[in-house]
C-alpha cells in the first residue's frame, strides 16, 4: 500500500543542527487481539531530530504518535517494527535487546502522560529515580546522591526529606517532576515526552514546560515532544510534525507552520481551535472524525474530511514532497509542480 | 433570574479520613437563554456544583432556585417539571449513553418518561426530527451507541437532551474527551441549539478559551469558592483577581510568535 | 492525613469483621442443630438412652426452654469453646479436635508450601512468557487438575505410587516401629523433637502423597490469581516506564512487576490455607492418616452428628483467624497503608 | 488514556470458533445429550444386581467392566449422567437467584439494607464453603437434596458480592446519573439501565460454576453427606466402590473420570467465554 511512496532522499533535521535520531520509513503493525492479523498503526514514516532540537510531534487519537515514540525505543514487546531508526549513527532495530536496555535511560529516555500511572506505586520515589543509575553499576550512594541532585534541579520541594516517600504521597505536578528525574538522570540526549502536560491542570502544565524548556537549553537535550495541543506547541518547540492516520502530512518550522500551513489537516487544525486572545463569531469545523487505523481511507488518508480533495486523492498515497520552509504531502502541491 | 444558585455548601465524608469541605458558600444565577461559563481546575468543585445542580446529590447548606421552585428539597410532580426543563450532557461521551439502548430508545428515553408524545409513531417522528436537528441521519436510529465515534456520541447525548425541550442545558465538559479537530463541530452544534432555541447553558469547562468562545457571563471557581465572576470582556480584558491571571496567563496560545514573547518575559523574570 | 487513625481503623474493621463471621459461623450451627430430623435430646443422650435419661439430657442441654434463650445459651457456649460433645467418643469435640489438629496442620502446612513454591514460578514464567508452549502448557495442567476430584486423585494415585509402583506408602503418617513419642501430634515435628532424623524423614515421606494432591488441588487457581495479576501489572503503564530507564527483563520481573501482582495471590492464599483444612476430609481419610478431616468424615459415617457440626464450627474458627492473619500481614507489606501508619510526609 | 488508543474495536470475522473451542463445545453438547436420553435408551439390567457377574473387567461384553453388583459400570455412568448433571444446574440455578436477588435488593433498596445484606454475604463468604455445606446436609439428614439445599445455601454470597460490585460500577457510570437528571423512575433505571448492564457476569461465570458444582456434589456423595448408594450419581458410585480400587480399578477410576471431564470441559467453556469477554487474558 505504500511501496508507491517516494521518499525525497532522506529526511533532516531543522537547519543548522547534526542529526541526533532518524527514523526511515518507520512502520509498526500492531498485533489484532483476536485472530492472527495485524494493523498497520504508523506506516512508513520519515523524519529526523537534529542534537539539542525541540521537535513537536501533533496528532489526534489513533494518528500513530504515540506509537511512533514507543517505537524508537523499542518499548512495547507486541509492537512488530520494521524500517529504519539510527540513533548516533547506529541502527536501533538492528540491535539485541540487551544492547537496547543500555541506549534506553542512558541515550533515549522518556516521560509520560499520567505520572501515578507510570510511576510503581510499591518503590520509594528516591529508588525509582536512582533505578536508571543502579542499572548502570552506579553504587547506592552514589546513585541516591546523584538522584537528589536531579530532583534538586526539577525544583521538588524538600527533596531530600522526600526520597523514602512512596509516588502516592506526592501531588501530580510533583509527580510528573519526578517521572521527570527518572528520565534525566541517566543524562540521556534525546527525551521522548508523550503527552507529559496533558493530564495537568494549565498552571501547572505551564511550569511543567517552563522547566522542560529550561532543562533541555541547560543540557543541550534534544526533546520529541508528543501532543494534540497546538498552544502548547507553538510555545514550545522549534519545528512542528503533524501526523495524520499513521503517517507524517507536514513537517517544519514552528514559524512556517503556523503561518503558512500546507496540507489541509494542519490548516484546518489550526482555525478549529479556539483561542484565548481572540473573539470569534464561529469555529472553523473540519467534518467527520479521524479514521481508526483499521479502516485508513485510500490514498490520502485525510481526502474524505478535505474539502479540497479531488481524485488523485482518493487514489495514492501523497508522497512527502519538500516545500518551503518544510515538507508536505499532499497532492495540491505535487501538482502545483512544488 | 431563571436558575439562581446562593449560598451552596457541600462537604464529602470518607471515614476514616477527615471530611473534605469541597463547595463554599457558592452563589451564581444563570438568566434564561444565556450561556454562563463555569471554569476552574481540577478540585476546583465545579463537577459537584453540577451535581447539586441535577438534583443528584444534597448540598448540606445553600439553596437551587428554578424558576420558583427550590430543587434542592422538590419531589414528585415539581421534580420531574424540573427534570424535563433542565437537561445535561456529560463529558464521557463512551459512558454516557446506555450501551444496551438504540439511539431511537436514548433519544425517545426523554419523551417516554415525561409522556410528552403519546403514541409510539408520534414518539418515532419526534425522533427522526431532533435527530436531523442535531446532525444526525434518523436511518441510524436503529443502531446502538458503539458504532458512532465520540463526536457524533456527543451529538446523540446533546438529542437526547433536547428531545424533551428543556429551558436548561448543564454541559459538563462537553469537549474534554473528543479529539481536536471534532471538538468545534459539538461546540457549533452548542452555539447553534443555544440560538435556535433559546437555550440557557451551563457550561462547566477546564479549557478557557472554549468558554471564552462560548459563554457571555463567567464564573471563575478555585478550590470550591467563587473567585469571580462578570461578562466576558470583563474576565478575559481585566481580571480583577490574582488567580483569574495567572489562570489565563498559563493558557497556551497557538500563535509561536506569541509564545516566544512569552518566554522571553519569563526568562526575564527569573 | 491522621495515619494511625487510618491503620487503627483499618485493624479494627477487620477484627470487627472476623467477630461477626465468627458469630453468623455460630448462628449457621445453631441452625443446623435446629434442622436435625428428630429429638435432640434423644440423640444427644443416645439411641438407648431411657425415658429419664432422655429428659435429663433435654434439661441439661437446656432445651425447654424457649428458642431464643437456647440461642442465646448455645452462643455463651460457644464462646467459650464449647462446640459439643460426640455421641461416639463421649468426649468434647474441642478435645478431640485438638488432639488431632496439629497432624492435619502439618500435611496443611507441607502442602502450601508445595502448592506455592510450584505456582508462582510457573505463574511468573507463563505470564512472562504468555502464549508460549510453558503457558500452554502450565495452563492445560491447570484446567486439567482444578476438574479432577480431589478424593478420586488421591485413590488413584495411591494405587499406582503405593500399590503398583511401590514409591510412597500407601496410608498412615509413619512406619511402625519408626514412631516418636507424641509431644505435639504431629508426626515429623515429634520426630524432630526426638532428635528422630530417620523418624522425620519417614514422616515425611509418608506426607508427600497427601501434600501433593491436596497442593495440585489448591496450586491451580494461584496459578490461574498470579498469571492473571501479573498479565495486568505488565500491561500497566509503569512497567514500560522500568523498560524505558534500560532495565532488564529479570529487574523488571522481579523487583516491580512481581510486588505489584503479588496481593490477590496472599488473598487467595489466606482463604485457601482455610479451605484445604475443609479439604483435609477428602484427603486424610483415603490415605488413613489422622486429621479433623478424618475425625469428621468417621463423625458422618458413625451419623455422630453433633461431632460434624463441632468440627464444622471449629474448622470455620480456625479458617477466620488464619484469614484475620492474612489482613494484618498484608496491612504490614503495603507501602500505602504502612507509610500512611508512620506519618505521610506531606 | 494513556496507552495508545489502537483497540477501537478492530474488525473480527464473525463467531470465529477455533478448532479447540468447536470440540469443548461439542463436548459439552454432548455431555448434556447423554445425561437427557441416557436413562431412555440404557438396558433396563442397570438397575439390577447380578452377582454372577460382579466385578467383570472391561471388555466387549462390558465396555468399562462391571461393578460388585455385576452392574454395567458404562451403562451406570450414563444413566448418572442426568442426576449428575441436573442437580449441578439445579444448585447453580438456585444460588444465582439468590445472589441476583441479594444484590438487586442492596442496590435498589436503602442504604442500610445495603449494609446489611452485604455483611452477611461477607461472612457467607469468609466461611470454608464444602465445610459450611457439608455440616448443613449432615443436619438435615444425608441425601442428595439436602447436599443441593446445603451447597445452594453457601453458594449465593460470591454471586452476590460480585454482581454488587458490577452493579455499584454500573451505577456509577455516567448514563446511570443520566437517566436520573432525566426523570426516570427507579424501578426503569434498575431494570433498563443497571440490571442489563450488569448481568453479563454471571453468564460468563454460570459454566464455569457448573464445573466446580460437579465436583464438590461428587465430594460431598464421597464423604456421605450427598446421594446415597444405590444412586448411580457419580460421586456415591465412586464412594460405593471405593473398596475396590486395588482389585477392579475400572469402578473407581471410570465414574471419577466421568467427573473430571464433565468438570474440566465445562470450566474450559467458561474460560472460553471468559477469553471471547478479555480477551488479554488469553494464551496466544
Amino acid at each position: 500500500m505504500h511501496m508507491d511512496r517516494t521518499f525525497q532522499g532522506s529526511p533532516t533535521p531543522g537547519p543548522n543542527a547534526t542529526t541526533l535520531a532518524r527514523a526511515v520509513g518507520l512502520t509498526v503493525d500492531m498485533p489484532v487481539q483476536l485472530g492472527a492479523s495485524s494493523v498497520r498503526i504508523v506506516d512508513g514514516v520519515d523524519f529526523a531530530i537534529g542534537v539539542g532540537e525541540r521537535v513537536a510531534l501533533v496528532g489526534e487519537s489513533g494518528s500513530g504518535k504515540s506509537v511512533t515514540a514507543r517505537a524508537l525505543m523499542r518499548l512495547d514487546r507486541a509492537a512488530r517494527v520494521s524500517g529504519r531508526v539510527e540513533f548516533a549513527g547506529r541502527d536501533l532495530l538492528a540491535l539485541s535487546e540487551r544492547e537496547m536496555t543500555q541506549v534506553r535511560g542512558g541515550d533515549i529516555a522518556m516521560v509520560f502522560q499520567d505520572p501515578m500511572s507510570f510511576l510503581d506505586p510499591l518503590m520509594t520515589i528516591g529508588d525509582q529515580v536512582a533505578e536508571t543509575l543502579r542499572i548502570r553499576g552506579v553504587g547506592k550512594a552514589d546513585a541516591r546522591r546523584r538522584a537528589l541532585a536531579v530532583l534538586d534541579e526539577l525544583r521538588v520541594d524538600r527533596a531530600a526529606e522526600r526520597l523514602d516517600a512512596y509516588p502516592h504521597e506526592f501531588s501530580g505536578g510533583m509527580r510528573q517532576r519526578v517521572v521527570l528525574a527518572m528520565a534525566l538522570v541517566g543524562e540521556p540526549r534525546l527525551l521522548i515526552a508523550d503527552e507529559p502536560t496533558t493530564a495537568l491542570d494549565v498552571r501547572v502544565q505551564d511550569q511543567v514546560l517552563d522547566l522542560l524548556d529550561d532543562v533541555s537549553a541547560r543540557r543541550g537535550l534534544a526533546v520529541l515532544f508528543i501532543t494534540h495541543d497546538l498552544g502548547v506547541v507553538a510555545g514550545f518547540a522549534e519545528r512542528v510534525m503533524v501526523m495524520y492516520s499513521g503517517r507524517i502530512v507536514e513537517d517544519g518550522s514552528v514559524d512556517s507552520v503556523f503561518a503558512r500551513p500546507r496540507h489541509p489537516y494542519t490548516r484546518g487544525l489550526i482555525k478549529a481551535v479556539p483561542r484565548i486572545d481572540q473573539d470569534l463569531d464561529r469555529l472553523y469545523a473540519i467534518p467527520g472524525a479521524p479514521p481508526p487505523p483499521f479502516a485508513r481511507p485510500t490514498g490520502c488518508a485525510f481526502h474524505p474530511r478535505c474539502d479540497a480533495a479531488f481524485a488523485p486523492c482518493l487514489r495514492d498515497v501523497p508522497a512527502v514532497l519538500p516545500v518551503e520552509g518544510g515538507r508536505a504531502a499532499c497532492h495540491l502541491h505535487a501538482s502545483q509542480g512544488a | 433570574m431563571l436558575l439562581s444558585v446562593d449560598g451552596l455548601c457541600k462537604t464529602y465524608a470518607s471515614f476514616p479520613n477527615p471530611p473534605v469541605q469541597v463547595l463554599h458558600d457558592v452563589s451564581f444565577g444563570l438568566d434564561a437563554g444565556q450561556a454562563l461559563g463555569l471554569v476552574g481546575e481540577s478540585g476546583s468543585g465545579k463537577s459537584t456544583i453540577a451535581k447539586c445542580l441535577m438534583a443528584l446529590t444534597r448540598p448540606e447548606q445553600g439553596s437551587i432556585t428554578y424558576d420558583g421552585t427550590d430543587v434542592v428539597r422538590a419531589r414528585g410532580a415539581d421534580l420531574l417539571r424540573f427534570r424535563r426543563d433542565v437537561q445535561m450532557v456529560f463529558q464521557d461521551p463512551y459512558g454516557s449513553l446506555n450501551p444496551r439502548m438504540t439511539v431511537e430508545e436514548l433519544v425517545g428515553e426523554g419523551l417516554l418518561v415525561h409522556r410528552l408524545e403519546p403514541t409510539p409513531a408520534a414518539r418515532r417522528d419526534r425522533v427522526a426530527e431532533i435527530l436531523r436537528t442535531v446532525g444526525l441521519n434518523p436511518d441510524d436510529r436503529g443502531r446502538y451507541p458503539r458504532s458512532f465515534s465520540g463526536g457524533q456520541r456527543q451529538r446523540i447525548a446533546i438529542a437526547r437532551a433536547l428531545a424533551v425541550q428543556p429551558r436548561i442545558l448543564v454541559c459538563d465538559e462537553p469537549v474534554a474527551a473528543l479529539d481536536v479537530s471534532v471538538q468545534a463541530q459539538v461546540i457549533n452544534l452548542l452555539q447553534d441549539m443555544q440560538r435556535q432555541f433559546g437555550l440557557a447553558i451551563l457550561f462547566i469547562a477546564h479549557d478557557l478559551a472554549v468558554v471564552r468562545h462560548l459563554c457571555e457571563r463567567i464564573v471563575v471557581l478555585h478550590k470550591g469558592r467563587v473567585v469571580e465572576q462578570g461578562t466576558r470582556a470583563e474576565i478575559f480584558g481585566s481580571p480583577r483577581e490574582a488567580y483569574t491571571r495567572a489562570l489565563l496567563d498559563a493558557v497556551p496560545v497557538p500563535d509561536p510568535a506569541v509564545g516566544r514573547a512569552r518566554r522571553r518575559q519569563l526568562q526575564h523574570q527569573s | 492525613m491522621p495515619a494511625l487513625k487510618v491503620y487503627a481503623w483499618f485493624l479494627l474493621k477487620r477484627l470487627g469483621l472476623t467477630v461477626l463471621t465468627l458469630w453468623g459461623l455460630a448462628t449457621l450451627v445453631f441452625l443446623m442443630i435446629k434442622l436435625m430430623p428428630g429429638d435432640e435430646a434423644q440423640m444427644a443422650a443416645g439411641a438407648d438412652a431411657s425415658a429419664a435419661q432422655v429428659e435429663a439430657m433435654r434439661i441439661r442441654l437446656g432445651l425447654d426452654a424457649p428458642l431464643v434463650a437456647q440461642y442465646l445459651r448455645f452462643l455463651l457456649r460457644v464462646a467459650q469453646g464449647d462446640f459439643g460433645t460426640s455421641i461416639v467418643t463421649l468426649q468434647p469435640v474441642m478435645s478431640d479436635l485438638g488432639k488431632v489438629l496439629p497432624s492435619t496442620l502439618e500435611l496443611v502446612v507441607v502442602a502450601m508450601l508445595i502448592n506455592l513454591s510450584v505456582a508462582i514460578p510457573a505463574g511468573i514464567v507463563a505470564a512472562y512468557r504468555q502464549g508460549g508452549a510453558f503457558d500452554s502448557l502450565c495452563r492445560a495442567a491447570a484446567v486439567t487438575l482444578g476438574g479432577m476430584p480431589a478424593f478420586w486423585l488421591a485413590l488413584v494415585l495411591q494405587f499406582l505410587l503405593g500399590r503398583v509402583w511401590r514409591v510412597v506408602p500407601i496410608s498412615g503418617q509413619v512406619s511402625f516401629g519408626m514412631g516418636s513419642p507424641v509431644v505435639t501430634g504431629a508426626p515429623s515435628l515429634d520426630a524432630l523433637l526426638a532428635f528422630n532424623g530417620a523418624g522425620f524423614l519417614n514422616a515425611l515421606w509418608h506426607l508427600a502423597l497427601p501434600a501433593a494432591v491436596l497442593a495440585a488441588l489448591f496450586s491451580t487457581q494461584v496459578f490461574r490469581t498470579l498469571r492473571a495479576s501479573l498479565l495486568g501489572v505488565l500491561r500497566s503503564d509503569f512497567v514500560m516506564a522500568v523498560r524505558a530507564k534500560g532495565a532488564s527483563a529479570r529487574r523488571m520481573l522481579t523487583d516491580h512487576a512481581l510486588p505489584n501482582s503479588l496481593n490477590p495471590v496472599l488473598t487467595l492464599a489466606g482463604t485457601q490455607a482455610g479451605a484445604m483444612i475443609g479439604s483435609a476430609v477428602l484427603v486424610e481419610t483415603v490415605f488413613a492418616r489422622k486429621g479433623i478431616g478424618a475425625y469428621m468424615f468417621n463423625a458422618v459415617a458413625q451419623k455422630d452428628t453433633f461431632a460434624v457440626l463441632g468440627s464444622v464450627m471449629f474448622i470455620g474458627t480456625v479458617v477466620c483467624l488464619v484469614n484475620l492473619a492474612v489482613d494484618v500481614m498484608q496491612l504490614v507489606l503495603d507501602p500505602r497503608i504502612r507509610s500512611a501508619q508512620f506519618g505521610s510526609q506531606h | 488514556m494513556s496507552a495508545p488508543a489502537v483497540s477501537v474495536r478492530a474488525p473480527r470475522a464473525g463467531l470465529g470458533l477455533s478448532a479447540f473451542e468447536a470440540s469443548v463445545i461439542g463436548l459439552v453438547v454432548l455431555l448434556l445429550a447423554v445425561a437427557v436420553v441416557g436413562p431412555l435408551v440404557a438396558p433396563e439390567s442397570v438397575y439390577r444386581s447380578d452377582i454372577a457377574n460382579a466385578l467383570l473387567p472391561p471388555g466387549a461384553g462390558h465396555w468399562f467392566g462391571t461393578d460388585d453388583q455385576g452392574r454395567d459400570v458404562f451403562w451406570r455412568l450414563v444413566v448418572g449422567a442426568r442426576t449428575t448433571l441436573l442437580s449441578a444446574f439445579l444448585v447453580v440455578t438456585l444460588y444465582s437467584l439468590i445472589g441476583v436477588a441479594v444484590a438487586t435488593i442492596g442496590a435498589a433498596g436503602p442504604r442500610w439494607l445495603d449494609e446489611t445484606l452485604m455483611r452477611i454475604t461477607d461472612i457467607g463468604l469468609a466461611l470454608p464453603g464444602m465445610v459450611v455445606a457439608l455440616g448443613f446436609a449432615a443436619a438435615m439428614g444425608p441425601s442428595l437434596r439436602s447436599a443441593i439445599i446445603a451447597m445452594a445455601i453457601t453458594g449465593w454470597p460470591i454471586t452476590a458480592r460480585l454482581l454488587r460490585g458490577i452493579m455499584r460500577q454500573t451505577m456509577e457510570a455516567p448514563f446511570v446519573a443520566g437517566a436520573r437528571a432525566l426523570g426516570v423512575s427507579r424501578w426503569r433505571l434498575m431494570t433498563c439501565h443497571v440490571l442489563p448492564n450488569s448481568l453479563d457476569v454471571l453468564i460468563v461465570k454460570w459454566a464455569g460454576d457448573v464445573g466446580t458444582t460437579v465436583l464438590v456434589l461428587a465430594s460431598l456423595s464421597f464423604i456421605g453427606v450427598g446421594a446415597q448408594p444405590p444412586s448411580a450419581e457419580w460421586g456415591a458410585t465412586i464412594a460405593g466402590a471405593r473398596g475396590y480400587v486395588s482389585t477392579a480399578w475400572w469402578t473407581v477410576v471410570m465414574p471419577g473420570a466421568a467427573v473430571a471431564i464433565t468438570s474440566i470441559a465445562f470450566g474450559l467453556l467458561g474460560e472460553i467465554i471468559q477469553v471471547r469477554r478479555d480477551p488479554s487474558l488469553r494464551g496466544n
